[in-house]
């Protein structure tokens, strides 16, 4: 395969109901272009993401994975993404540490009023995964697709 | 008798993995020994064995089995197993090659496991005479001469000299195909008759298992020992899985949602979740789980097996066991009740 | 499996201009469980309505997957649509193919398969849903408020007009709260008993309001619409029910030494007291610090000449309990102590004083009878210095980093009406900014000083010397750069105000959360100012910020709206996608308790069938299905994974993930 | 001191405190101790052993012992009264019936690196006499004491009834160390390092089992339903996932007891992910160790507003 010519990156993207998915929908209203590798799950609220979620996608072939939630003290719930944050942060640090590229998990804060930060925040994510190629460090060679 | 200087090992190895596959114990890096495909730069170890068993080579611990492809209402079946390769395994303790008689007993009976046997058809195995045995070690207790192992060839190796004698026509065939020279068996009776010596020494010789033979099967199913026995037991699956001689596995499925991988691992009668069905589980507690290995290996299996033990003597899980229980402990606590 | 249809709706050309409909239908008609699937112009109409629920008869549908809009805009409808048809609304779910699909990509080749993958985790989801019921909680028509200030009388009078019968809890021996002290309000300078003490007596007389002065909340139970709370009612050691607030023993009391809390200390009261007359109770109350008769058992003058026989020495502190279907936290502010303040000399001179204390020298009822006059030597003041911000908009440990918000506005009035009743007086306020963004608010300030003269010094005090009777005040002029130096009579801080003491350990009894100036959490900072994020508990006044009379009552009244809003039903309906634990691998552990924002799980020890015939003990969590939210916050923390979110469940959401990354 | 715990069981037993006692068993060789209940003098007599090898944490015991009747009495070296103290704060452990005996420790020793063919082993002062198949051999108890003994983090016994031997303290050591050195490899040799490692596992479970962390119910990777059991690796994903999962499941309440990388058969240095964890909330949310005490909040369960974001990992490079 040439390097990345082909290469279309497959994102999942955790969205907090009450901000960020609301935030993408936003975007989506004022017609902001991000690229369709980007899928978005619904998640009530950013403390929902177990990293067990993140390490499924990535095991069945997601090549990036980020996280978007309300800004800390904006929470729906009061405290979720204070809990997601620390959550986020250890585990993006064991997966850095266990040699896993550090760039394909992060985690954004996007307000409900940030439709041009959501698309913005998912073009540049993309672009970022697209330099780094396809997962293969945490990739389960069952789910490869050729 | 064929021998072949230590110096000249590399050659050795070189010439036989030109033909078929070599595995060869070699050391992991971390301490330890293991089967290691032979590559330029790889050696044996000086580890007296493996910490997981030969077994490895002939029934992997995960194996494919077969997938299937779903569509709408069609289910198509597609065989995946792995292409069956020749090999051959060199340095096979007497201990090891022992867990292959037993193995072939549960594999090779009817029904037939068609993986297994294709692996023992086209593995060749080398094993490696023992001179310096750990004190772990209790193979004679099964009269296995660990100065005189079995397999389709055998091997003694001293300071200068490996020495070979092919068993079988898998061997013959084997020791034609290579360039080794003749020579009496002088040096290997020499070292046998050392290696006999200090056998002898082992303290687990001793280990008495003939209340097992005779003994009702129920009086030691009933044994008030199991209780204390199985009381510190982890049910972790490390005695099962470095054991040669262990041969349960659990087939499961793996849906990558294109298509279903089926596929068998091992399993571990230690795990809870072991024959596990639809009515709940049928050994509640780890007492149960625990006695059943046990009585397996001593029982069971014998009983079963015109008194052939389900055990090899190789230590493993005598060294292995996070809190240090095992057939040896066992044996001895249930036979001291006994008496 | 369930049997699934699949509805892609059009949205007009919304979508069908972007995605093939068509395809996108025909496509998801082939994955699992797919019984039937179409596309139509506009779902969400009423031939699409009827479309979906004739399909669920027609093909026996238990699931449904409508790829269209945002869930944000039409989940309930579908879901309505449903539930019309027989099919429990949590069956549905939706793909958001316009949203997050048509609107944002423009090749129609890639939206119409982004659209099939959006469509297919939508399917793989409902495949797993399970109907939800939502559970009901029946609501105790009564309600409780914390604090007896305006902010609680305002919400309990309000609530007690609707009809319900409403509890004030108030610690001191009356209510009426800071707005008592408050000589005239801004910005309209009426005064405040005025307009304070006809509601103090209006809810006294409220038959659906009932007192409970001198008491605290000990503990609260339970959870919105059936709280359960122990009031303490501390010992006054008066008999409330004889008492007739005659005074008589507040005259005769032998011990005349005590400090008087309502006039900050600034004169002296006796050991049996009325907090001022037109305290609501009017009862006596024996500070049992300093009574003699409490502390030797030699005096009882009180209650000699307690005609009414009213004096009980023997009382004990009584616990009472009550449910309530609605608690509000009205429990104000306290100007900060002020002694880390030190260069304003204010604990070297009785001369500079706190704004509060100069409301108690400038009010008629206070201790100098409404003159104004030096504490230290009951002279007239004639130069009086304000200073602004003490101890707010502090980035040191010694203050507070927020706005006090009302300084500006009372020491505007304090200045103005300094020079207004002595005219000869000189009035300097030194200020960091004035702020004054309230109706009327302004045009006070600038009459303060356009028409009252008052000196206002953009600057800082930055030392004040008690000397020769005479307070030096250092300042600096920012304006007009410069350093000055003024003797002044009188200097008057403006404290900062913070949240009372007791806020604390009650926002831990009601797991009502606070931010880390222990101020009140609202719900929502822009939507739901008035409810703490812990369901049945409302917030009303200064408790959750720095608030002013006028906003004061608006929370009140609009706190009191929102708890009849809860009252008036007879059943609460619960949010069905709740946390649910799976008692059999539940450890015990408090990981998922610690998180939980609402208090909505508790633990239980439970008998469970072990192995081989024995019983087991064991700690299991539990979940109140009426007072979790389901953020979910739980299932994470727990590492058993016995803790699960109905609707949004571990492996739905990795369903989700499998089909998206397929 | 082998002796004073066995005068001290036999007294907890004869006096009525206690109806059992969790210790140790002799083995067939010097090393090869078992945990095991022991209910009367002549098995304490014969049986019971304490001495380098007795590394075996006992404090997961208690979890299934404390809820068995009667009253059980635990012999616990300092780092496991960190991890009794954790699973007290978790209400694994029934406190009231459990009496805690603290045995200080000296630092246990490997069995492994004695060398080969041992028969049997003598502790004299600093020595251990070694008889072996191939001869006597004397070895330093200091060559041969665990690697996770040589970092030891504390002598201190946080939690007790009584107390046989000193107090001790926090000690300095440099168990950040390793994890440091492997912070500074570039992600492609830390991935490559962790790949020989875990590659090595057989999914054994020894490591969970043994951890007084682990103590759930139902593990998720044994539980049909949870959606990720599995019982072996199928692919090297796996491999990793186990272990993610495992360390994370156990972040914040892990005390570094070590014996995660004692039990592995595989000598899979487990220990070096969940200090890694440690090492991170230490620096990111302040001092903690788990087992400490009762009542500071674990660090996954507690948040502050100004916590640092999760971007902190790319901005700190591999630290």
């Amino acid at each position: 395969m040439p390097v990345n010519e082909e290469f279309k990156p497959t994102i999942v993207a955790f969205c907090c109901n009450w901000c960020s998915y609301a935030g993408a929908d936003l975007s989506g209203t004022n017609r902001l272009q991000y690229p369709a590798n980007v899928k978005i799950i619904r998640i009530p609220c950013s403390c929902r993401l177990n990293p067990m979620f993140v390490l499924r996608a990535f095991q069945r072939g997601a090549d990036g994975v980020i996280l978007c939630g309300c800004h800390p003290g904006d929470c729906h719930y009061t405290t979720g993404n204070y809990y997601a944050r620390r959550r986020m942060t250890l585990l993006f640090s064991m997966l850095d540490f266990l040699g896993i590229e550090r760039e394909r998990t992060r985690v954004e804060w996007v307000s409900a009023a940030e439709g041009a930060k959501f698309a913005a925040t998912m073009n540049d994510f993309s672009a970022t995964i697209h330099k780094l190629g396809p997962n293969r460090r945490l990739e389960d060679l069952r789910c490869r697709k050729d | 008798m064929k021998k072949i200087a230590i110096s000249q090992l590399n050659e050795l190895f070189s010439a036989i993995s030109s033909q078929k596959m070599l595995y060869i114990p070699a050391d992991d890096g971390a301490g330890a020994a293991k089967f290691t495909p032979w590559a330029e730069g790889i050696s044996l170890t000086d580890k007296l064995n493996t910490v997981r068993s030969a077994k490895d080579l002939f029934f992997p611990q995960v194996e494919n089995l077969v997938n299937f492809k779903v569509e709408g209402t069609k289910i198509d079946i597609v065989e995946n197993r792995d292409a069956a390769k020749p090999f051959v395994v060199f340095g096979v303790r007497a201990c090891d090659c022992a867990s292959f008689d037993i193995l072939d007993r549960v594999f090779l009976s009817d029904p037939v496991d068609t993986f297994y046997q294709t692996r023992r058809e086209n593995g060749v195995v080398i094993t490696l005479a023992c001179s310096r045995p750990a004190e772990t070690c209790f193979c004679g207790v099964f009269g296995i001469d660990a100065a005189d192992p079995a397999g389709d060839v055998t091997c003694w190796m001293d300071g200068e000299n490996l020495y070979w004698r092919a068993n079988t026509e898998k061997g013959e065939a084997l020791t034609e195909s290579l360039n080794l020279t003749d020579c009496d068996d002088a040096a290997v009776t020499a070292q046998q008759e050392e290696s006999r010596k200090i056998l002898a020494k082992l303290p687990l010789n001793g280990l008495d298992l003939s209340a097992f033979k005779d003994e009702k099967l129920l009086d030691v199913f009933n044994s008030p020992k199991w209780a204390e026995l199985s009381e510190s037991c982890l049910g972790c699956g490390t005695c099962t899985f470095v054991c040669p001689t262990c041969q349960c596995y659990d087939v499961q499925d793996f849906d990558n949602g294109r298509e279903v991988r089926r596929f068998r691992c091992w399993d571990s009668c230690m795990y809870s979740d072991f024959t596990m069905m639809a009515h709940g589980t049928n050994r509640p507690t780890q007492k149960e789980r625990f006695r059943q290995r046990f009585m397996h290996k001593l029982v069971y299996f014998p009983n079963n097996n015109e008194g052939i033990f389900g055990c090899v003597g190789c230590g493993r899980c005598l060294k292995k066991c996070p809190i240090h229980m095992n057939i040896v402990k066992v044996a001895k606590a249930l036979k001291e009740e006994k008496v | 499996m369930q049997r699934v249809g699949v509805f892609v709706c059009w949205c007009g050309s919304n979508i069908a201009a972007t995605v093939d409909v068509e395809k996108v239908a025909e496509v998801l008609a082939k994955e699992p469980g797919v019984v039937f699937s179409t596309n139509y112009q506009y779902m969400c109409s009423q031939a699409g309505q009827e479309m979906i629920q004739e399909s669920i008869a027609k093909y026996n549908l238990t699931g449904v997957v409508i790829c269209s809009c945002s869930p944000r805009m039409h989940e309930n409808t579908f879901r309505k649509t449903c539930e019309k048809a027989g099919l429990n609304p949590y069956m549905v779910e939706i793909a958001n193919i316009r949203e997050q699909c048509s609107w944002i990509h423009k090749d129609k080749e890639t939206a119409t398969e982004k659209a099939v993958i959006l469509g297919r985790a939508a399917i793989a989801k409902v495949h797993l849903n399970a109907p939800l019921t939502s559970g009901t909680s029946p609501v105790k028509k009564r309600a409780l408020v914390i604090g007896g200030g305006i902010a609680g009388i305002q919400t309990a009078l309000d609530i007690a007009d609707a009809g319900f019968d409403v509890d004030i809890v108030e610690k001191e021996p009356t209510i009426g709260g800071k707005m008592t002290q408050i000589d005239k309000t801004f910005p309209t300078l009426d005064c405040a008993a005025c307009i304070l003490t006809p509601k103090m007596v209006d809810a006294a007389q409220n038959e659906k309001i009932h007192i409970y002065s001198y008491s605290e909340v000990s503990s609260v139970k339970g959870f919105v619409g059936n709280f359960k709370v122990t009031i303490k009612k501390k010992a006054r050691y008066v008999d409330e029910t004889k008492c007739t607030g005659c005074g008589l023993c507040t005259e005769k009391c032998p011990q005349k030494k005590v400090p008087n809390a309502f006039n900050l200390g600034l004169d002296n009261r006796r050991a049996i007291y009325i907090p001022f007359a037109q305290a609501v109770p009017k009862v006596a109350t024996i500070d049992a610090d300093y009574c003699t008769m409490l502390k030797s058992g030699k005096c009882g003058v009180c209650s000699k000449v307690c005609t009414a026989g009213a004096i009980d020495y023997t009382q004990k502190d009584a616990f009472i309990e009550q449910e309530y279907g609605a608690i509000v936290v009205a429990t104000g502010f306290n100007p900060i102590k002020l002694d880390q303040y030190d260069e304003f000399a204010y604990s070297q001179s009785p001369d500079v004083v706190t704004s509060l204390e100069f409301e108690r020298l400038m009010n008629a009822a206070g201790p100098t009878g409404g003159t104004l006059l030096r504490p230290s030597d009951g002279q007239h003041p004639h130069t009086i210095v304000f200073v602004q911000c003490v101890g707010s908009r502090c980035d040191d440990s010694k203050g507070k980093p927020y706005c006090s918000k009302i300084c500006c506005m009372y020491t505007a009035k304090h200045a103005m009406l300094c020079r207004e009743k002595y005219p000869d007086t000189d009035v300097y306020v030194f200020y960091i900014d004035v702020r004054t963004p309230g109706k009327n608010f302004d045009e006070f300030y600038r009459r303060a000083v356009e028409e009252y003269g008052v000196h206002y010094v953009k600057g800082m005090v930055g030392k004040v010397v008690p000397e020769n009777g005479k307070l030096k005040v250092q300042a600096s002029d920012l304006i007009g750069n410069q350093q000055l130096h003024i003797d002044a009579d009188m200097v008057v801080l403006a404290a900062a105000i913070e949240p009372d003491k007791s806020a604390r350990p009650l926002a831990t009894m009601l797991t009502a959360s606070m931010d880390t100036n222990d101020f009140f959490t609202e719900a929502h900072p822009k939507l739901r100012p008035v409810e703490s994020p812990t369901a049945g508990i409302f917030l009303s006044g200064a408790c959750q910020g720095p608030k002013d009379i006028p906003e004061t009552v608006a929370q009140a009244s609009a706190a009191a709206a929102k708890v009849i809003g809860l009252l008036n039903k007879d059943h609460l309906v619960c949010n069905p996608c709740t946390a649910q634990p799976d008692e059999l691998m539940c450890n015990g552990c408090s990981s998922c308790e610690k998180v939980c924002p609402y208090g909505a799980i508790t633990y239980v020890d439970k008998e469970f069938r072990g192995p081989n015939r024995t019983t087991l003990l064991r700690r299991v969590a539990q979940v109140n299905p009426a007072v979790c939210q389901g953020c979910g916050a739980c299932t994470v923390a727990c590492p058993s994974g016995a803790m699960d979110l109905k609707g949004f469940s571990n492996k739905q959401i990795m369903a989700e993930v499998d089909a998206i990354c397929r | 001191m082998q002796e004073r715990l066995k005068q001290k069981a036999t007294q907890l037993l004869e006096n009525g405190t206690v109806d059992r006692i969790l210790g140790w068993k002799a083995g067939e060789f010097f090393y090869d101790l078992t945990p095991a209940v022991f209910t009367t003098k002549e098995q304490i007599e014969k049986d019971f052993v304490f001495n380098v090898f007795a590394g075996a944490n006992l404090s997961k015991y208690l979890i299934a012992e404390s809820r068995k009747g009667g009253k059980v009495a635990a012999f616990i070296k300092p780092c496991d009264s960190y991890s009794f103290q954790q699973l007290l704060k978790e209400h694994r452990i029934w406190r009231d019936n459990v009496y805690v005996v603290g045995v200080q420790c000296d630092g246990m020793c490997d069995a492994a690196k004695l060398g080969d063919g041992v028969l049997s082993v003598k502790e004299e002062g600093e020595n251990l006499i070694v008889d072996t198949l191939y001869g006597e051999k004397t070895v330093l108890k200091a060559d041969a004491i665990a690697d996770r003994c040589a970092s030891c983090k504390s002598k201190k016994i946080v939690i007790f009834d009584e107390l046989i031997g000193e107090q001790g303290e926090e000690t300095e050591n440099d168990r950040f160390g390793e994890i440091a050195r492997l912070e500074a490899m570039s992600p492609e040799e830390r991935f490559e390092f962790w790949r020989g490692e875990l590659s090595r596992c057989i999914r054994c479970n020894a490591c969970r089992n043994v951890c007084p962390a682990c103590s759930c119910e139902k593990c998720v990777f044994d539980n049909a339903n949870s959606g990720v059991r599995n019982k072996a690796a199928a692919d090297s994903f796996e491999e990793n996932m186990f272990h993610i999962i495992r360390a994370f499941h156990v972040t914040g309440r892990c005390t570094d007891c070590g014996e995660c990388s004692r039990v592995c058969p595989q000598n899979i240095p487990l220990h070096l992910l969940n200090r890694k964890m440690i090492k991170d909330i230490n620096e990111l949310y302040g001092p903690y160790q788990a087992g400490a005490d009762m009542d500071t909040k674990p660090p996954l369960t507690n948040f502050t507003v100004d916590d640092c974001e999760p971007s902190i990992v790319h901005e700190r490079g591999g630290q």
